[in-house]
C-alpha cells in the first residue's frame, strides 16, 4: 500500500468525496488563499495545507474562503447542511471554537431534536488540535470533552493516516453533524494509505496491541505514544494492551470493557486538563460498568489544571509524556 | 404591483390567522394549558405576512423566539403548531421543540430560535444552497431590533454581501428587546443606517401595514433573485403586549401602547382593501369566522391529544444513526 | 434567622457588596430594565428579578444595561476586572454562554496564567442554568462540566439560600474569574438567611446528613433530591451521606474521598448529560484515588445523551428524578 | 500640532527599535530560538508608534497577534519581551505566554491576543473603567482588517457608543487578514465606512506616515478625553512580510510588496523631520546606534537566560488562590 501522511490522507478524502458527491463544498479561512490579493487565489489551501489544491480542481464555488467570522461560517455551513448541502466546514484551530460554539452546540446538534426527527444536518467542522507546537494558550488545546458533551455530535478523533482518510469519508457520509479532531502533532506521520476510497466506522475502537496485563484507552497524539510506553514494557515482560476508541461520540465502551475484563487494570491517556475530560468520562465509565473486574485503581494521565504553557519545556511537561504514561502503567500492574 | 383578490385573501386570512392564534395562545398559556413562555407576535402581523406573500415553499426562513406569526405567514399547519405549543406527541416537532423551536422543513421553515441572533448564519448558509444549486431560491432571516445588537447577525450580514448569496434580512423593529429600547441598545442613528454600512440595501418600511412590507420585500426579492445579492428590510412595528406573556412592561406607558394598538395592521388592511373596493366586509367575515373555526378546531385538538411518552420519545431523534 | 428566598438572598449577597465596595458594579442585559423606554428604568432588575432594586439604590453608573451582546458583556467586565473594577456580569441563562465562550475560556481565564501571574481579573458571572421550566433546549441546560474544566475559572453551584448569598459574597471578593450558577429550580426556595454579611468559602463542601451505609454526591439543584431520597430511604434504615461540594472548581475531594472511606459506596447525582460530566468526575476522581475504599460500582445518575426535550412528561423524565437516584442507591447498597 | 525635538526623537526611536526589534525576530526565529510562530510588525511600525505617542502608562491598549510593535510603542521593555519571546523564565510572562501574549499591565498594555477580534470587548472594559473612575483616560482596541469582520469587534463598537466610553478602536488595514485581502473580506465598501455607521467617527488616514497617524489619534484622543464617547481610525498600512515568519506569499506579487516597501515609513519619517530642519541625520544615526545596541543586548540576554523550570511554575499563576 502507498505510504501517506495524515495530512495528504485528509486531502485525499475531502477530495474523493468531492469528487463522489457534488453536494460536498467546502468553507473556511483560507481553505483557497489568496482571493482579493494580486496573486492567484488557491495557493493556500488552509494553513497546514490540508485542503492544498482542492481549490484548484473544485473552483471558489465549491471552495469557499469567507472573512474571519466563524459563528457565520459554523452557522452557514449548518443552514447549507439543512437544506441540502454537505458542507466540510474549517474551523482553523480548534481553540477558536469560543467565538461559534453556539452554532455548534445550541444549532447544529441541537437542530434534529428540537425539530422533532425532522431535519438532517450532515456537516463536517474540520479543526486542529493539540499541543507540542509551541502556540502557547491560545493556539494549542484539545478541546474533544467539550464536544463529547454536547448531545447530537459525533466526535472523531483520528490517530493515524489510515483513519484519518477513512473516518474522514465516513463522517462526510454521515447525516449528523460530525466534528473531525485533527491533530496537529500527527500531520507529518506516516502510514500505509489506500489510493481508493473507504471508510472507518463510528464508534468501533482499534486495538493496536493486545495485552493480558492492563489496558490503555488513549485518544488522538496520546496513542501512539501509549503504543510506544506498551512496546518498551513488552520487553520487560508487562504486557499492554492498547486501544484506541477512534471516536469520543459515539464510543465503544464494549470493547474496552471487554479488555478491562481481561485486564484488570486500566490506564486512561488524554490530552487536556483532567477536570471532566474523556479520561474522567471512561474512568467512570469503566467504574461503573466493570467495577468488578477491576483488579486496581484506575489511572489518568492528563494534563495538569493549566492553560498550556508557551516555553517548550513548560509544555513538554504539561502533555501527558511517555515517561509519565510509562509510571501510571507501572503503578496500576503494580497495585494488590 | 396590484394583488388579486384571491391573494388579498390570503393576506388577510394569515394576518388573522395569527392574530387569533396568538390571542388564543395567550389565553391558553394563562389557563395553564401551555406548558413554559411563550413570546407571541400580536401587533406585528403585516410584518411577517408581507414578508412571506410571495414566498414558496421552497424559499427559506429563519425566524426567532417570537416565531408563530413567521410560521403561520410561511403556512405552517396552525394544528401540527398549536399541538406542539401545547407539548403534544403529535405536534411539529413531537413535543420536544415547544414555542421557541417550532420548525417545518417541508414549509421551508428552518426554525424559530430561542437563541438572539442565532438565525441569521443559519439563513445565510441557506441562501448558500440556493446559489450554489442555482435554484432562484431565497433565504430570509428575520431578526428582532434587539438581535440585531449581536456580533452572529453583523457576521452575518458581512458574510451574505461577500458570498453574494440570495439572503434578505428582515429587522423587525418593535422598539424594544426584552424591556430595553432600541434607542437605548443601538447606538447607531438607526438599524437600517447601520446595515447599509455593511454594504447591502436597507429599506425602512412601515412594518404595521402589509402594502408596505410587501412591496419593499418585492424589490427585495427582485434584487435577490435576480443574483444581486442580499438585501434588508427594517420594519419599524409595534408588538401589543408585553416581552412574554404576563410582563407588567413598566417600561412602556399606556400612551405608547395606544398609539401602537390605533395602527393595528388589521382593521388598516380591511378599510383599505374595503375602501378601494377590492374586497367585500362580508368576504373577510367570512374568512375571520373561518380562521376562528379553524384556531378552535386546533385548539380542541391540542387539548385532546395525548402528551409524548418518554419510554418512546424520549432518547431518540438526536441523531440520525449512532452506533 | 430571616427566612428568605434563595433569590432574594443572591440580591442581598450583590446589594451588600455593592455597599461595601465601590469597585463593585453589576453589568448584563436588562439587569436595570427600561432603558430607553417611556416609562421609568430600573423596573426590571433581571429576568427572575434578581437584580430588584439594585438600580434604584446605585443608579445607572453601577447597573449597567447593555444591548444584546453577551461578547462584549462578559469581555467588558473582563477589561473593567483587569483594570480595577469588580464586575458582576449577568449571562441570563447559561444556554448562551455559547455566543461569548471565547471571552471566558480564552481571555479571562488565562488572562493570570499567559501573562506570567502579573494580571488579576476578579470578575463574577452570574448566570441561571436547569431544567424543569419547560424552557426546552436552548433555555433549560446546566453547563457546569463546561466551565469546571476550564483551568481559571472557578466555578460555584448553590444549593440553598444560605450558600447562595455567603457563596455569591465570596465569589465578589475572591480574585479569580468565577462562574456563580443560580439554579432556576431553586430560586423560590426558602430558608434561614443572616442579614448581615458572612462568606461561605470556596472548596468546602456541605454534608447535608451524615450516614454509614453509602455517600451521595450531589450538586446544585440536585442536592435536595438526593437529600430527599436520604430521608425518605433512612426511614428503611438505608442510612446515606449525603454531600454538596457547593463549588465544582474548586472541589473539595478529601470530604468525598473521607466519606467513601466510611462507606464504601457512592452514587453521584449531577443534572447534565452523562459524557464529560461532573458526574464522571467526580467517579473518576474516586475510582483513581478511593479505589482501595470501594465496595460497590459507582453510579452515575444524570440526564440521558439528548438535549432538554419542551414537553413536562419528557422534561421530567430527562432529569435525574427521586425515582432515579433511589433506584441508584438501591441497586449500589445492595451490591455486594 | 508641533511636537518638540524630543518628542520627534521619542517617536523615530520607537519606530526604529520596532524594525530593529522584528528583524532580530525574524532571524532568531530563523535560527531556531525563537519557538512558534511569531508574526511581525515590520512596515507598520508608524501606526503603532503614532498612536500611542500621546498615551500615559495610565492609558490601555488591547492588541492582537500581530503584538510587537504596540508593546514597545506603548513603552514595554524590550528585553523582557525578548525573553518571553524567546520563552524565557525571566520574560515578561514568565515564558508562558509567548509572542502572541505580551502583556504588560504596569505600562497599559493589555495583552497580545491570539483570538482575532479578541481584544476589542476588553478594551471597551477597560475604558468604563476610566469612566466610571473619572480618570480622563482611554482605552484603545487595536484591530486588523481581517478581525474587523469578527462579531466580537461589531459588538464592542456598538457597545461602546451605547455606554459612551472613551475606547478609540484602531483598524491597522494592512491589506490582509492572513492570506486573504481585505477587498474580498469586507463586503463594505470601506471598513470605515462600516464603522460609522455604528455612530461613531472614523477617520481614514495613512497608516505609513507617523505625522498623520498622530494628527488623527491627537483628534480621537480630544473626542474621547473629552467625554464624548468613543472614536475610530482606519490605518491604511502595509506589512513588509508574510502573514507569518516564512509565508511563500504567492497571493501577493511582487509589485505590490514593491510599492509597500517604498512607502517606508522609517525613511519618510526621516526626510520630512530632517528637510524641516527639526532633526539632524547625525541626532538620528545616534538613535539608530543606540537601539540597535538596545536590541542587541537583549537577544545575547534572551540567549543566555534560563528557561522556565516546570517543576517551579508549570503549574503556578492558574488562579491567585486555590482552595
Ligand atoms: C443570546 C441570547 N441572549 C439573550 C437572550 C434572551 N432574550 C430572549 S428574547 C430577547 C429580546 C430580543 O429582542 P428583539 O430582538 O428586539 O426581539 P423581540 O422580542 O422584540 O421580538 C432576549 C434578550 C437570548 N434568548 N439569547
Ligand atoms: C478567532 C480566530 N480566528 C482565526 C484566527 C487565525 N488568524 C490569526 S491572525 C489571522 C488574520 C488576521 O488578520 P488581520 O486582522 O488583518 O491582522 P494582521 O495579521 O494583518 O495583522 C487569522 C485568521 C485566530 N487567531 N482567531
Ligand atoms: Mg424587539
Ligand atoms: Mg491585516
Amino acid at each position: 500500500m502507498p505510504k501517506k501522511t495524515y495530512l495528504q490522507a485528509i486531502n485525499e478524502a475531502v477530495r474523493s468525496e468531492m469528487k463522489r458527491d457534488p453536494r460536498v463544498i467546502v468553507i473556511g479561512e483560507d481553505v483557497a488563499g489568496g482571493q482579493g490579493g494580486s496573486g492567484e487565489p488557491g495557493g493556500v489551501g488552509s494553513v497546514f495545507g490540508q485542503m492544498k489544491g482542492i481549490y484548484g480542481e473544485f473552483g471558489p464555488e465549491r471552495v469557499i474562503d469567507t472573512p474571519i467570522s466563524e459563528s457565520a461560517i459554523i452557522g452557514a455551513a449548518a443552514g447549507a447542511a439543512l437544506t441540502g448541502l454537505r458542507p466540510v466546514a474549517e474551523l482553523m484551530f480548534v481553540d477558536f471554537v469560543g467565538v461559534c460554539f453556539d452554532q455548534i452546540y445550541n444549532q447544529a446538534a441541537k437542530f434534529r431534536y428540537m425539530f422533532g426527527g425532522h431535519a438532517t444536518t450532515p456537516m463536517v467542522i474540520r479543526t486542529a488540535a493539540g499541543a507540542g507546537f509551541r502556540g502557547a494558550a491560545q493556539h494549542s488545546q484539545t478541546l474533544h470533552p467539550l464536544f463529547t458533551m454536547v448531545p447530537g455530535l459525533k466526535v472523531v478523533m483520528p490517530a493515524n493516516p489510515y483513519d484519518a482518510k477513512g473516518l474522514l469519508i465516513e463522517a462526510i457520509r454521515d447525516d449528523d453533524p460530525v466534528i473531525f479532531v485533527e491533530s496537529k502533532f500527527l500531520y507529518g506521520m506516516e502510514g500505509e494509505v489506500p489510493d481508493e476510497s473507504y471508510r472507518v466506522p463510528f464508534g468501533e475502537a482499534n486495538v493496536l496491541r493486545e495485552g493480558e496485563d492492563l489496558t490503555i484507552v488513549a485518544f488522538g497524539a496520546m496513542v501512539p505514544r501509549a503504543l510506544q510506553v506498551a512496546n518498551a514494557l513488552a520487553k520487560e515482560g508487562v504486557d499492554c494492551e492498547v486501544i484506541d476508541p477512534r471516536t469520543t461520540s459515539p464510543l465503544d465502551q464494549q470493547t474496552i470493557l471487554e479488555s478491562v475484563e481481561r485486564t484488570g487494570r486500566l490506564v486512561v491517556v488524554d490530552e487536556s486538563p483532567p477536570r471532566c475530560s474523556l479520561a474522567a468520562d471512561v474512568a467512570s465509565i469503566v467504574a461503573e460498568q466493570g467495577f468488578r473486574l477491576l483488579r486496581a485503581p484506575i489511572r489518568k494521565v492528563t494534563c495538569p489544571h493549566t492553560p498550556v504553557p508557551f516555553a517548550p519545556q513548560l509544555e513538554d511537561a504539561y502533555m501527558p509524556s511517555p515517561a509519565r504514561i510509562e509510571e501510571a502503567v507501572r503503578a496500576t500492574v503494580g497495585f494488590n | 404591483m396590484q394583488l388579486s383578490q384571491d391573494e388579498l385573501k390570503r393576506a388577510y386570512r394569515r394576518m388573522y390567522m395569527i392574530r387569533t392564534f396568538e390571542e388564543r395562545v395567550v389565553k391558553e398559556s394563562e389557563q395553564g394549558n401551555i406548558p413554559g413562555f411563550a413570546h407571541v407576535y400580536l401587533g406585528q402581523e403585516a410584518s411577517a405576512v408581507g414578508v412571506c406573500h410571495d414566498l414558496t415553499d421552497e424559499d427559506y426562513i429563519g425566524s426567532t423566539h417570537r416565531g408563530h406569526g413567521h410560521c403561520i405567514a410561511k403556512g405552517v399547519d396552525v394544528r401540527g403548531m398549536m399541538l406542539e405549543i401545547m407539548a403534544k406527541a403529535d405536534g411539529l416537532c413531537g413535543g420536544k421543540g415547544g414555542s421557541m423551536h417550532i420548525a417545518d422543513l417541508k414549509k421551508g421553515m428552518l426554525g424559530a430560535n430561542a437563541i438572539v441572533g442565532g438565525a441569521p448564519p443559519i439563513a445565510v448558509g441557506a441562501a448558500l444552497t440556493q446559489k450554489y444549486l442555482k435554484t432562484g431560491r431565497v433565504a430570509v432571516a428575520f431578526t428582532g431590533d434587539g438581535a440585531s445588537n449581536q456580533g452572529t447577525v453583523f457576521e452575518a450580514l458581512n458574510m451574505a454581501v461577500v458570498l453574494k448569496v440570495p439572503a434578505i434580512f428582515v429587522f423587525e423593529n418593535n422598539g424594544y428587546g426584552e424591556h430595553t429600547h432600541v434607542s437605548y441598545a443601538c447606538g447607531a442613528p438607526s438599524i437600517a443606517e447601520r446595515v447599509r454600512g455593511f454594504g447591502l440595501p436597507c429599506e425602512v418600511a412601515d412594518g404595521m401595514d402589509f402594502f408596505a412590507v410587501h412591496e419593499a420585500m418585492r424589490r427585495a426579492l427582485e434584487h435577490a433573485r435576480g443574483g444581486n445579492g442580499p438585501y434588508a428590510l427594517e420594519l419599524i412595528s409595534h408588538r401589543f403586549l408585553g416581552h412574554f406573556i404576563g410582563d407588567p412592561q413598566a417600561y412602556r406607558l399606556p400612551h405608547e401602547l395606544e398609539a401602537a394598538r390605533a395602527q393595528d395592521p388589521i382593521p388598516k388592511f380591511r378599510r383599505r382593501v374595503v375602501d378601494a373596493g377590492l374586497l367585500q366586509d362580508a368576504d373577510l367575515d367570512l374568512i375571520e369566522r373561518e380562521v376562528e373555526a379553524e384556531v378552535e378546531a386546533a385548539v380542541q385538538a391540542g387539548l385532546a391529544a395525548p402528551p409524548p411518552d418518554p419510554a418512546k420519545s424520549l432518547t431518540t431523534d438526536v441523531y440520525k444513526t449512532y452506533a
